[in-house]
This record gives structure tokens, sequence and C-alpha cells, in this order.
């Protein structure tokens, strides 16, 4: 393979930014029809250092080659220019748009007198999303769509032009597996035509399914580049983190105790109809299913974010009608939300004040905001879960996507819940960190808390909870105990086949 | 799981400068400023000029206060040099029919209570604050008009009453207006920096839907940032009706973009989320300044016109240029 | 035979002499069997003046009053109502000349002669203490723009030399006819200007802002305060001691003119073409002669 | 129409609901309470009226452009009265007096260039510094205005001439000058808005600069060039006004901005960018012209004009507000 002229080079490039060397003389190549993993832990560099590719961000030093040529990136239409093809770890689209305009945004075919061809647009755009297999057309309205939607269609953006190279920075971070099929068959198409395909993930199952080397950052410095077929998981997460995982499953099982939450018959709107279940304390339960099945939705009534339209939510037995996020917390109920940017996080507040905004009203020195306790829950879940920060005081806006998410997490951990909600926990979650989330959400019900997880990943599911709660376009279809639980028959539940219905 | 520090950047001395520069460009340019105007008329910085202006400013400045809590939380308020014309007019109005000490606390509850309809508005009812300040500029203007019947109010007694204090009196040689302007923007200063609800306002600013998921009662804080500002208000509208014992009905008006200007001069991103008291004071200054270094240059008002927009455009261009590190905007 | 004569005002809100005016307006139309009136208020807006002037020609009244935002855009307008066969009458501040062939009478104070009053009132004033050869004045405008505020500045500005050909004007500022903005205004003065000998300004209501801040720097006693258009603030400041004199023009007159002068253009009879009312000289010595003002 | 497309045109049109309640109200209070024995609703009145609605109405057109591109621009007003003063002092000059009534064409040129010129300056100042439209604009608001009192003092700039005015109070078909005008700048807008390209680019950095900075689009030239437009814009409207009326005051013009401001998020342009229509601009005119001209028609004295045109300003937002609430079980943020 080394005889081939890379597609894309970069050469010992460093990147600061105030109090952070980012980068730090990394070196990265990629040949033409290669797909080559980028790995790291959260806050390694990764998504700086393709943001130095394409031209968002301007190196402190190094250089770029694109094939033997030196290039300078100014900005992202000089990356385009050069056939670089950027799909964003955080969605980059305008949500007021139509599929269409947005796939082809910056480049839309034109008419006289400047016009749009619509005409051209809809159809290229169309013969694109049929490649996709998604279930929108070209004229839908982005913010329409779900999260996961969105995220096929930047992915799309990376079939419209004649690209030397692809990059994804965590494309399947919120897609499901179905999704997940036809994204590693576009990968494959533009492997074929010569492409040359840069791939940021977390998932090391994917990471072995279709790439062909792995170079691993470490704190902003290169570790090193193996061949995929050659190495194992292992390894690789040595190289990324200096040590062997444990990936052995918390089974210190607590008693489970009383009833913690329980909801009887709850619908809301055509969201979901007529869903019932509890969930003990001690106990975690997961939430599997399809894109749109409205388990977030259910979370979301039960965090006092929508009023149901039908049934009770019961928490110890008593039956509670939730009006605000606050009276839920009030109970004792945390979500972490799905949408970290727009729910979770204030990107332009510090590390500590986002991560103590639920409680600042009782983290009170008088009538002043306590902070020295402040920055003590800071540091605390700073260091439990390994938060790459300068300090407190760096915004979370400058954080790693993965140590974003860590931010919220230690946000609603520090708040000691009855019922803690998670959706989605480990979305850009690195290795290391995942495995400690998992630990983390054990530990809280050995405690005694009751845990609702809600994943679109299997193994996440399968590997955290007690019970298993499969869920198929807004219906409850199944409750499965840990010892019932397969992948066959949850994939099936997910897909609304009962377990009536297989028998007949 | 041992935890490691991120990569740093070492002691490096010239990132603490940037990043002070940073965080201070305005008040660097209002260095700039006051240096050159002080070269060009030599009478700029004496004692009594800087007071004269410090206390001419005090009566916008205070309003800017409020209107700092309001743009921080992501909203606007354009009504309140309306306000506090209506302000103004109703305490002289009291002051004659009840006497000071009644017409003072009447006054307030009235412009509260205006405060909080346009706060229950915002915040609660979530119309949008451009037009429903606006709105409310046009209605409480109505209101001050029939109120007043359209006349000139003026204190009949204007020797007898201890009435005149808050805007002419004097207390350690400063006028009492740069003392209330000094103790509001102190205690509104701690309560933004300190206290939960100056962090809640912050919250709701840069991210509402973030702030209520965090438990947050966005509706509350937003109506309470507005009660603020009518505070400020009622408060800028007692010194104004002090310090002239008589006034007429569009007092204020065309306030609501100065004070706005002090604001955004200090720094407040009318997004929301970013700002602070300091600032805002700085803005105010830097304002005042101007138009007074200007006046004593001699030169015509229209050229300030012109000289105030430059120094607005520099002062904010210097700010984001500092914050991002670099001059130009990145924007292709 | 009963008379629809409809009124479009130049900015009601703005101080009280226009609200007082208005009132009067109303009230003498009220008292009159006569007449009907539609009272409309431009807020200062020539855009929304013209399409007021449009409007009342649309709603056919016998004859227009018109208080102009600016005494030549309108002339257009003011045709369109002569080709419709629509006096108008012109109150307060006239129009340029080449409106004149349209308009039936003009009725109002006659700013420029009010300007060069207080000019001589000022001067008198000096002539009295004995500092007419060194006198140095400031002074402070209405709003930049306005017809009411550019003629009585020119009045004051071209007759001042005719009488105290030695006194200077230092500098003029506008006051916007605000009370506060010209406290302002004159509190920089009086930091620039060591020696204020006079203030002229615009109307009363910034003179009283200008002595307010005389008065806080200690400065009052050595200032001679003119202004025009006597408020109740400045009669009272003139018994006082503070302030010396003004001109006394009453806004009650100013609309009482106007609409008898519509009704007597109404009626055919013989109108003079310009309807000046008296605006008379008052000052501290003279002031029992003059009610004080209502506004 | 289906009744889906019913309820939505509703939700979209809470404007053109309010336009049409307002002429019911007018036409009803008008018969009790005005002088006039004409009927509020009278064919000339309305011919009137979108003539009057000409002024604000084209720099709204242009406004709605600048909002949907996530900017503000606060400075209309003075660029309207700078305008005004290039195009009634340009005819006094030697060389284009000399040229008689050929010196129109020249005048309004030399006034929409000096728009245009405006309206670059806050665009290059907006693309280069990355200061905020918001301040850019406000900044200009005062800088023009003094630029408009340098030019001539305190002085209004006047120049009759009896030609224009003729031209400008002409009717075509029926319509008015101003009418046309405004008609046709409202079908280009909607034309440049939904069928060009730069008009989608338009609505895309409104919504999300950040991705259209992503995705190549030159956000600064863009930029720019709308602000051009609204200089444009607002030149021409000054244009079409001060034809007809042959002075501007230097204070002309205040306020302006509030108004066209007003006008748009009327018509539901989002303050925040990336949505908004020309259409409902038109919408949003319409009805504070109507509101205008209804007070005066039914003879409301100052105080109660203020009072109702702030009150209903907010009633309307509230009505759209109950028009387009989801569903009850919405997300409740
Ligand atoms: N604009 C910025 N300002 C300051 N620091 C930044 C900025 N962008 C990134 N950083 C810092 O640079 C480091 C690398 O961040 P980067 O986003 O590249 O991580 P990553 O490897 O993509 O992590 P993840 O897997 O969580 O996405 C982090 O410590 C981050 O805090
Ligand atoms: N069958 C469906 N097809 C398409 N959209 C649907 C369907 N059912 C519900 N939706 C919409 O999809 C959204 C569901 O969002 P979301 O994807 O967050 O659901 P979820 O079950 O939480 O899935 P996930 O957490 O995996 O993203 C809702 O806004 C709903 O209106
Ligand atoms: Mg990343
Ligand atoms: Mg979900």
């Amino acid at each position: 393979m080394t005889d081939k002229t890379p597609a894309l080079r970069l050469e010992n490039i460093v990147k600061t930014f105030p109090g952070v060397r980012a980068l730090d003389g990394v070196s990265f190549e990629v040949l033409p029809g290669e797909v080559h993993a980028l790995m790291g832990e959260n806050g390694a560099g990764k998504s700086t250092l393709m943001k130095v590719l394409g031209g968002i961000h301007q190196p402190n030093e190094g250089r770029i080659l694109v094939g033997e040529e030196p290039v300078v990136m100014a900005n992202p239409l000089d990356a385009k220019a050069k056939g670089i093809v950027f799909i964003h770890q955080e969605l980059s689209l305008a949500e007021e748009l139509t599929v269409a305009e947005n796939i082809y945004l910056g480049e839309l075919p034109r008419k006289s007198f400047g016009r749009v061809d619509w005409k051209t647009l809809h159809a290229r755009t169309d013969e694109i999303l049929a490649q996709l297999k998604v279930g929108f057309d070209a004229r839908t309205v982005v913010g329409t769509l779900s999260i996961a939607n969105q995220q096929m269609v930047e992915i799309a953006r990376a079939l419209t032009v004649d690209a030397k190279a692809v990059i994804f920075d965590e494309p399947t971070a919120s897609l499901t597996d179905a999704e997940k099929v036809v994204l590693f068959e576009v990968i494959e198409d533009l492997k074929r035509q010569g492409v040359g395909i840069i791939y940021i993930s977390h998932r090391m199952e994917e990471i072995f399914r279709i790439t062909d080397r792995i170079s691993v950052l470490r704190d902003g410095q290169y570790r090193g580049t193996l061949v995929t077929a050659e190495t194992d998981e292992d390894e690789v997460t040595q190289l990324m983190i200096g040590r062997s995982l444990d990936l052995s499953r918390n089974e210190s099982h607590a008693e489970l105790g009383d009833v913690a939450v329980e909801v009887r018959g709850l619908s809301c709107g055509d969201l979901y109809r007529d869903v019932s279940f509890e969930i003990r304390r001690g106990e975690v339960v997961g939430f599997y299913g399809l894109v749109g099945a409205g388990r977030t939705e259910i979370a979301e009534t039960l965090f006092g974010l929508r009023e149901p339209s039908f049934g009770q939510i019961l928490l110890d037995g008593e039956e509670v009608r939730l009006h605000s996020p606050a009276d839920a917390i009030a109970r004792g109920i945390s979500l972490v939300p799905e949408d970290r940017k727009g729910q979770g996080l204030v990107l332009g507040m510090n590390c500590r004040d986002n991560m103590t905004l639920p409680q600042v009203d009782d983290l009170k020195a008088g009538p002043f905001v306590a902070e020295g306790a402040e920055v003590a829950i800071f540091d605390q879940y700073r260091d439990r879960l390994d938060i790459r920060t300068p300090g407190w005081r760096q915004l979370v806006g400058n954080l790693s996507g993965g140590n974003q998410q860590k931010i919220v997490i230690g946000k609603w951990l520090s708040m000691h819940p009855t019922l803690l909600i998670v959706d989605e926990p480990t979305r850009g979650i690195d290795v290391g960190s995942k495995s400690e989330i998992h630990k983390l959400v054990r530990d809280l019900a050995a405690q005694g808390y009751a845990v609702m997880v809600i994943s679109s990943e299997m193994p996440e599911v399968l590997h955290v909870s007690d019970r298993i709660v499969a869920m198929y376009h807004g219906e409850l279809i199944r409750s499965f105990t840990s010892d019932e639980v397969t992948e066959d028959n949850l994939i099936q539940a997910i897909s609304g086949i009962r377990p009536d219905e297989k028998a007949a | 799981m041992q935890s490691r520090p991120a990569a740093r950047t070492g002691g490096l001395t010239g990132a603490k400068v940037g990043t002070f520069l940073a965080r201070q460009g305005i008040l660097i340019a209002f260095v700039l400023f006051m240096v050159g105007f002080t070269v060009a008329n030599e009478r700029f910085l004496e004692p009594d000029n800087i007071l004269g202006v410090i206390r001419s400013s005090a009566i916008l400045g205070v309003m800017a206060l409020g209107v700092t809590f309001v743009v921080i939380s992501g909203n606007l308020d354009l009504s309140v040099g309306s306000l506090m014309s209506f302000s103004t007019i109703v305490v002289l109005d009291l002051h004659d029919k009840l006497g000071p000490a009644l017409a003072i606390p009447a006054m307030f509850a009235m412009t509260l209570a205006i405060g909080a309809v346009i706060g229950f508005l915002v915040g609660y009812l979530r119309l949008n604050s451009l037009i429903v300040t606006l709105g409310m500029l046009s209605a409480i203007h109505g209101l001050t008009l029939t109120y007043s019947g359209g006349q000139n109010m003026d204190i009949a007694d204007k020797e007898g009453t201890w009435f005149s204090v808050f805007g002419q009196g004097e207390a350690l040689g400063i006028p009492v207006p740069i003392l209330i302007f000094a103790a509001l923007a102190a205690l509104l200063g701690i309560v933004l920096a300190k206290t939960p609800f100056g962090r809640k306002v912050y919250a709701v600013g840069g991210n509402g839907t973030a702030a209520t998921f965090s438990g947050i009662r966005r509706a509350r804080v937003v109506f309470s940032c507005y009660l603020v500002s009518a505070f400020c208000v009622a408060t800028a509208g007692l010194i104004q009706a002090s310090r002239s014992m008589g006034s007429q009905n569009t007092v204020g008006q065309g306030m609501e973009l100065e004070v706005l200007a002090a604001v955004i001069l200090g720094g407040a991103s009318l997004m929301g989320g970013s700002g602070t008291i300091f600032k805002t004071v700085i803005g105010v200054l830097i304002l005042g300044f101007i138009q007074n270094g200007l006046l004593l240059i001699g030169l015509e008002f229209y050229v300030q016109y012109v000289v105030t927009w430059i120094i607005i455009i520099l002062a904010v261009w210097l700010d984001v240029a500092a914050k991002r590190g670099r001059l130009l905007s990145p924007i292709a | 035979q009963e008379y629809r004569i409809g009124i479009t005002q130049n900015n009601v809100g703005v101080d009280s002499y226009q609200t007082t005016y208005e009132k009067a307006f109303i009230a003498a139309a009220e008292a009159n069997d006569m007449v009907e009136t539609v009272v409309l208020d431009a807020g200062g807006d020539v855009a929304r003046q013209i399409a007021q002037m449009e409007d009342l020609i649309q709603q056919e009244v016998d004859a227009i009053i018109i208080w102009p935002t600016n005494g030549e855009a309108v002339i257009p307008a003011v045709r369109k109502a002569f080709q419709a066969d629509i006096p108008v009458i012109v109150t307060n501040s006239n129009i340029a000349k080449q409106g004149f062939d349209f308009v039936a009478s003009f009725s109002g104070p006659d700013n420029i002669t009010q300007g060069a009053r207080s000019a001589e009132i000022m001067c008198d004033r000096f002539k009295e203490m004995g500092i007419e050869d060194e006198a140095q004045i400031v002074q402070i405008s209405g709003q930049p723009g306005y017809t009411t505020a550019i003629e009585r500045a020119k009045g004051f500005e071209d007759r001042l030399p005719e009488v105290c050909p030695n006194v200077t004007l230092m500098e003029t500022q506008p006051g916007d006819w605000n009370r506060e903005k010209s406290q302002q205004v004159m509190e920089a003065f009086l930091v620039k200007y060591d020696d204020i000998d006079g203030v002229y300004a615009g109307d009363d209501n910034m003179g009283v802002g200008a002595l307010n801040a005389a008065k806080a720097a200690g400065r009052a006693g050595d200032i001679v305060f003119v202004g025009a258009t006597n408020f109740a603030v400045g009669y009272e400041a003139m018994a006082n001691g503070d302030y010396w004199g003004s001109i006394y023009q009453s806004p009650v007159d100013d609309a009482e003119a106007a609409l008898q002068t519509a009704i007597d253009v109404l009626e055919g009879k013989d109108v003079p073409f310009l309807n000046y009312f008296d605006t008379p000289k008052i000052t501290q010595e003279n002031m029992g002669d003059f009610s004080k003002p209502v506004f | 129409m289906a009744p889906g497309q019913l309820s939505t045109f509703l939700k979209r049109g809470a404007i053109w609901g309010f336009i049409v309640l307002e002429l019911i109200f007018f036409s009803i209070a008008g018969e009790f309470m005005s002088l006039s024995e004409k009927a509020f609703m009278n064919w000339d009145n309305m011919l009137l009226l979108l003539k009057q609605s000409a002024p604000l109405g084209i720099i709204a057109m242009g406004m709605t452009l600048i909002m949907v591109n996530g900017n503000i621009d606060l400075s209309v007003g003075a660029t309207f009265a700078l305008a005004a003063i290039v195009l009634l002092d340009s005819m006094t000059w030697p060389f284009m007096a000399a040229m008689g009534d050929w010196a129109i064409p020249f005048a309004w040129m030399f006034a929409l260039l000096t728009g245009v010129a405006l309206g670059a300056i806050n665009g290059f100042i907006v693309w280069k510094t990355g200061v905020d439209a918001f301040i850019v604009t406000l900044g200009a608001m005062l800088g023009f205005r003094g630029l408009v009192f340098m030019y001539n003092g305190e002085q209004p700039t006047s120049h009759l001439n009896w030609t224009l005015v003729d031209f400008a109070e002409a009717q075509f078909l029926g319509l008015h000058t101003a009418t046309w005008f405004l008609l046709l700048v409202t079908a280009a807008m909607w034309w440049l808005m939904n069928r060009t390209v730069h008009g989608r680019n338009a609505y895309a950095i409104g919504d999300n600069r950040e991705a259209a900075v992503n995705a190549g689009i030159r956000v600064g030239p863009h930029i720019m060039i709308n602000f051009m437009i609204i200089g444009f814009l607002a030149a021409l409207s000054a244009v079409v006004f001060y034809s007809e009326s042959g002075s501007v005051n230097p204070n002309d013009g205040t306020l302006y901005e509030l108004w066209v401001i007003t006008a748009v998020v009327l018509g539901g342009t989002k303050l925040t960018g990336g949505s908004g229509s020309i259409i409902s601009t038109f919408g949003g005119v319409l009805a504070i012209q109507i509101l205008r001209k209804g007070l005066g028609h039914i003879g409301a004295d100052t105080e109660t004009v203020n009072l109702v045109i702030g009150l209903i300003l907010i009633a309307v937002l509230f009505l759209d507000r109950q028009l387009n609430v989801r569903g009850k079980e919405a997300l409740r943020v």
C-alpha cells in the first residue's frame, strides 16, 4: 500500500488554543481507496486535526499535501475546491431549508439570471436519497426530520461531488443499525471509486468492520498506525488509553427495592400510546427501539416536558403531575437529554457553571452561590468521568464532543437522583469512558437508584440493563428480563413482532 | 481511573496578555478615548468636568443597568425611554398631591406594574420582546399623555421640598445621582455575578432550552429581568424628576437606543448570555465622555453623530477582534 | 350650513404648547355650532402628514388647516387640496413661498420677529448692566431641522449684531425642545466657558433646563437667561428673579386664530394673507401685565 | 381548498386575518364616528392606502431580505434622508440645472447610488469586522444622520420640480406611481428570494451561518450585497416619496427603521433569521398603514392613537402565537 501516492497527507501539524495544545506535531495520511480510521480518547484532537484539514482552523505549524502538492486551506471553500468533503461531528444544517437545498448548500444548480434549477436539484437529490434508502424526499424540510435522519442528510453531501477524500467525523453517533448498514455500503462504493476516506469513531466493531488502517492520537500527539487486519481491539485500546479495558459486567446485583416509578397506560398524542412499565430501586431498565419509536418522548414526559394525554405517573406509589423539569427535579428525577448542544449545555458558559446549573439554588452561602462548593463538585466529577479540560473556567463550547457529553452526565449524577434517565448516554464517548459510564450506571443502581437507559446501541443495552423494554412505533411491545433476551428476539420486538404473533 | 490533566501550553506570558486583552477590550478602548480627549482639551480631565459627565450620564446609566439584565437574558427592552417619561411625570404629579414620601413609592409601584406586564408578555406568553417593547414604547407614551393631559408637569413649590435631593443633592462632595448610580451598579453587579438568580439569567440567555432542561423556570427569570429593568427605570425617573423638578412628557424619548448602545458598547451580546454590569458602566461612560469631549472641543452636534458612529464601531470591533484573536472577521 | 374642517398638526405629544393648542382648537370648534372638525396629528413625520392631507381631501372636507412639519415638502399636497377646491389655511409656521399660490391664508406667530425681539431683550438687559461691549453668550436652539427652531435662531442671530454689535455669540448647540437635553448642553458650556453672560434658548423649556444647570454650578446669578414661548416654568422662574425674559405666545390665541381664519375664508370674508397674531416681549419688569401661561 | 390547507394558510397568514378584522372594524366604527360620508372601504381610499404604504413598504421588502439573512438594518431611516437630499440637491447643481427636466433621471441615479454606497459601507463593515449588524447599523443610524446634517446644516433641502411632482402624482391603470413602485419591488424581491440562488443562500445563511460557511458559501460578500440591496431600496423609497414632496428635513425618516422592522416582524419574519416571506411582509405593511389611516378616519386623538397602535402590535403577536400553538403534547421548553 505504501507505494501509492497518498490522496492526502498532513505533516507535523501543531495547533494551539488559548491554554490548550490540541495538536502537537501530528502526521497523518490517507491513500486513495483506503478507509483510514482516526481514533483516540475524547479530546485527543481528532476533530481539530480534521478541521485543520477542512480549512476551518489554521495550523500553527506543519503543512498539508494534496497528492504531491503542498496546499494552504485558508477556508472551507479551499478545502472543497481541493475535493475534500467534511461530514461534521456536530450537525451543520439549515433547518428551515429543504433536504435538497441542504445537500447542495453552496452549490445549488443554476439557470440563467442566477435562478435555481429546481428540477435538476430535486432529481439529483432524489437519486442520492434513493441510494441512501431513507424515508424522506428532496422537498422535506430538514427541521422536521429526526436527528438520525438529519445525520443522513449530512452524509448525503459526500455523494454530491467528485471527492478525493471524505472525512466522516463520528457519523454513526446517532444512527441506528439499519442506517449504519446503508452508510457502510456508501463507504464501500466511495472506496471502490478510489476515494480516500477518513473515519472517526469510538465504536470498535465498526472500525474493525470497515477500515483498512487505524491511526491513533493521544493528548494531541500521534501514537502510531496499525493495519486493521493485523491487530485487535486490545492493542488499539492500549495505544489509545495506555492500558487494557476491563469489559466484564458489574454483576453486583443490589437487592431490588420498592418500585421507584410506575407508569400506567401513559399516552401522549400520537407520539406513544398506552405505555405501562415500572422501574424499581436498584434496577436498570434499558429502552431499545428504532428511531421514532417514542422512547425520548416518554423520557421527556417523565421529566415534566410534555403533558400526557392519558395515563398516570406514580413516584414511590404516589401519583404525580409534573408541569416542568423543575417539578421533576424536585421529585428526584434527572434526565440526560439526547441533544447535548441544544438541550444539555449552555455552550457559552464555563464547565463548572454548566455542571451545577440545576442546583444553583441549593448551593448557597448566604445569598450568594457557594463557588467553592461548586468547584468541589466539578472536581469530583471531572476526576470520576475523566473530563479533559484545562480547568473549570473553560467554556463548554470549547470542549471536544465527548467531553461535553461527560459534563452533561456529571451535571445529573451530581444531583443524586431517585430516577436517572439517560438518553443515548454514550453517544460520541470514547471506549474507556464508555465502560466507565456503564460502570457508573451499574454502581448507581447498586446504590439503590432507579435508572432508565435509552439507547440505540444493542450491546450497550444488553450490557447495562437488568431488564429491557422494546418499543416500536410508540408502543411498548415486550419487556425482557436479562435471562430471556437474545439479539434475535430483541430485533424482532423492535420491528413490531409480538411474541404471540410469532407463535401464530 | 486516574485522571490526567489535558495537554497544556506552558505559562506563556504572551497568551496571558492576549487573554487579558480579550477580556478587557472595551476598557482599553475607553482608556484610549480618555487620553485622546485629554490631549485635545486640557479641561477634559478636570474633576468638575468628570463629575459633571458622570452625573449627567447617571440617568442613562441607571437605565442601562436594568437593560443589561434584559439583554443578557436574551431579550430587548425598547420601552425604557417611554417608561422613564411615565415615571417622571407620575412622580412629579403625585408629589404635589400626596407629598414626596408617598409619591415615590406610588410611582415605583406603578412603574413596576408596567414592567410586570411586559415581563408577563415576554416571559410567560413568550412573545417577541422587540415587538412587545416597541409596542409598549408607543402604548406607554399614550398612557403618559393621557395621565398628564399632554401638559408639562412641574412641582409647584420647588424650594419647600426635600425632593430635590435625588437629583441635585450632594454627599461627601459627590452628587447624589452619582452615588445612586454607583450603589445600584454595585448591587446589581453582585446580583448578576454572584447570586443564583444572576447565574440563571446567563443560562436562560445563553441557551433557554438547556436552562429549562436544567430545571430553571425560564419564564420567571425573564419576568424578573423586566422587573429589574422597570425598577432601574423608576430610579432614573426619580433622579430625572428631582433634577429638573418639572418635566415634559417626552423627557425620555429616544433614550432607549442610547441605552441599548451603551449596553452593547459594554460588550453584551444581543444573542443573550454574555455581558457584565461593569462593562455596561464602561459603555455608559464612553458614551457620556464622547459627547462631553466633543462638546468641549466645540464640534457641531452632527460631527458628534459621525464620531460616535466611528467610535462605537471601533470599540466593538476592538472587543470582538480581541476575543477571536484576529483583527478581521474569519467569514469569507 | 355646517363647515367640516380638517386639521393636521405637527407633533402633538412633543410639548405642552402643541397639546394646549390641540385642546384649545377642539374647545373652540365645539363652542361653535357651525363647525365640525377632524383633528389629526402627523407625529412630526412628513410622510404621515402628506398622507393625512390626502385623506382629508379624499374625505371632502370644506377646509384644511395645516401645521407643517416641513414648510416645503407639503407644498405638492397643498396644491392637491387647492386643485380639489379645498381652501388651505397654514397655522403656526408658514410654508415656503412657492406654495403661497395654493394657500388661502397663514395664521400664526412671526418666529423671525420673535427671535429678533429676544435679541433686543438680551441687548437691553446688557445695556442696563453696562456690559454690552464685552458680553459673551451662548445659544441653545430647538430641534434641528424644524422651521420654528431655524427661524427663531435666524431672527436672533440677524438682529443681535444690529443692536449690540460687540456681544459675541460663542456657540450654538441644539437642545431639541427638551429640558433635560438642554441642561446637559449647558453643563458642558459651563465647563468650557468661564465667562458666560447670557443664554438664549429657543423656548423656555430649554431655557429653564439651562437655568437648572447654571444653578447647580452656582453660576446662575451671573447669567441673563432669555427664552421664547413663555411656558409656565419660565414664568415662575421669572417671578423668582432667576430668569430674565421671554416672548409671550399663547397656543390658545394661536389655535383660535387659525380656526377663525378658516371660518372667515369659508364665509368668503376678505382675510389678509399673513395673519400674524402678536407675541409681545415679557421680562421680569413687565410680567405683571401678563397672566401665567396654562401650559 | 382542503381543510388542512386552509388551516395552514390561516396559521401562516395571521396577518391577513388581522387585516380583514381591521377593515371590518374601521368600516363599522367609521359609520358612527367618522365625519366623512364616504365609507372607509371606498375604492379610492383603498388605492390611496396602497400609495401611502409605499415609503415604508419599499424599505420593508429590503428589510425582509436582511432579516431572513440573520442581520438587521437600523440605518434605513438615515439612508432614506440622505438619498432624498442627494436627489433634491443634485438637481440644483449647475450642470444638472442646465439639462432642464433631463436632470431628473440623473438625480434619481445619484440618489440610488447614494443608497447603494451607504449600504455597501454597512455591509463591508459587517463583513470585515465581524461586528454584529445590529451594532454596525445602530452606529450608522447616528453616523448617516450626521452626514445628513453636514450636507445642509439644519436647513431643509428643497427643490420643487413640478414635472417631477406631476410624474409622481400620475396614475396609470388607476394606480399611483408610488403604488406601481411598491408592487414592482414586491414582485422583484419575491422572485429574488424564492427563485434565485442568492435568495436561497440568504435563507441558508440566516438559518445556520456556520453551516453556510462550512458549505463554502461566500458569506461576507453575500451579506454586503444584501446591505447594498436594502440601501438601494431605502433610496428608491426616498426617490418615490420626495419626487412628490420636493423638500427634505434633516430629521426625516427618523423612526422609520422601527416601523419597518415592525411591519416585517408582523409579517412573521423571524428576528433570528432563516425564515420569512415577502408576501407576509406586504401584509404587515398594509396592516400598519390601515391602522394609522383607520384611526385618523374615526378621529382618534393622539393619546389613543399611541395607546392603540402599541397594544395592537402586541395583540397581533399574541394572535399569531395562538394560531400557531402546537398540540398540547408539544415540548414545554
Ligand atoms: N475552539 C477551541 N478553543 C479551545 N480549545 C479547543 C477548541 N476546540 C478544541 N479545543 C480543545 O482541543 C482539544 C481537542 O479537541 P477535539 O475536538 O479535536 O477532540 P476529539 O478528539 O475530536 O474528541 P471527541 O472524541 O470528544 O470528539 C480538546 O482539549 C478541546 O478542549
Ligand atoms: N413512524 C414514524 N416515522 C417517522 N417519524 C416518526 C414516527 N413516529 C414518530 N416520529 C417522529 O419522530 C420523532 C421521534 O424522535 P426520536 O427519534 O427522538 O424518537 P426515539 O424513540 O427517542 O428514538 P431515538 O431515541 O432512537 O432517536 C418524533 O418527533 C415523532 O414526531
Ligand atoms: Mg470530535
Ligand atoms: Mg430519541
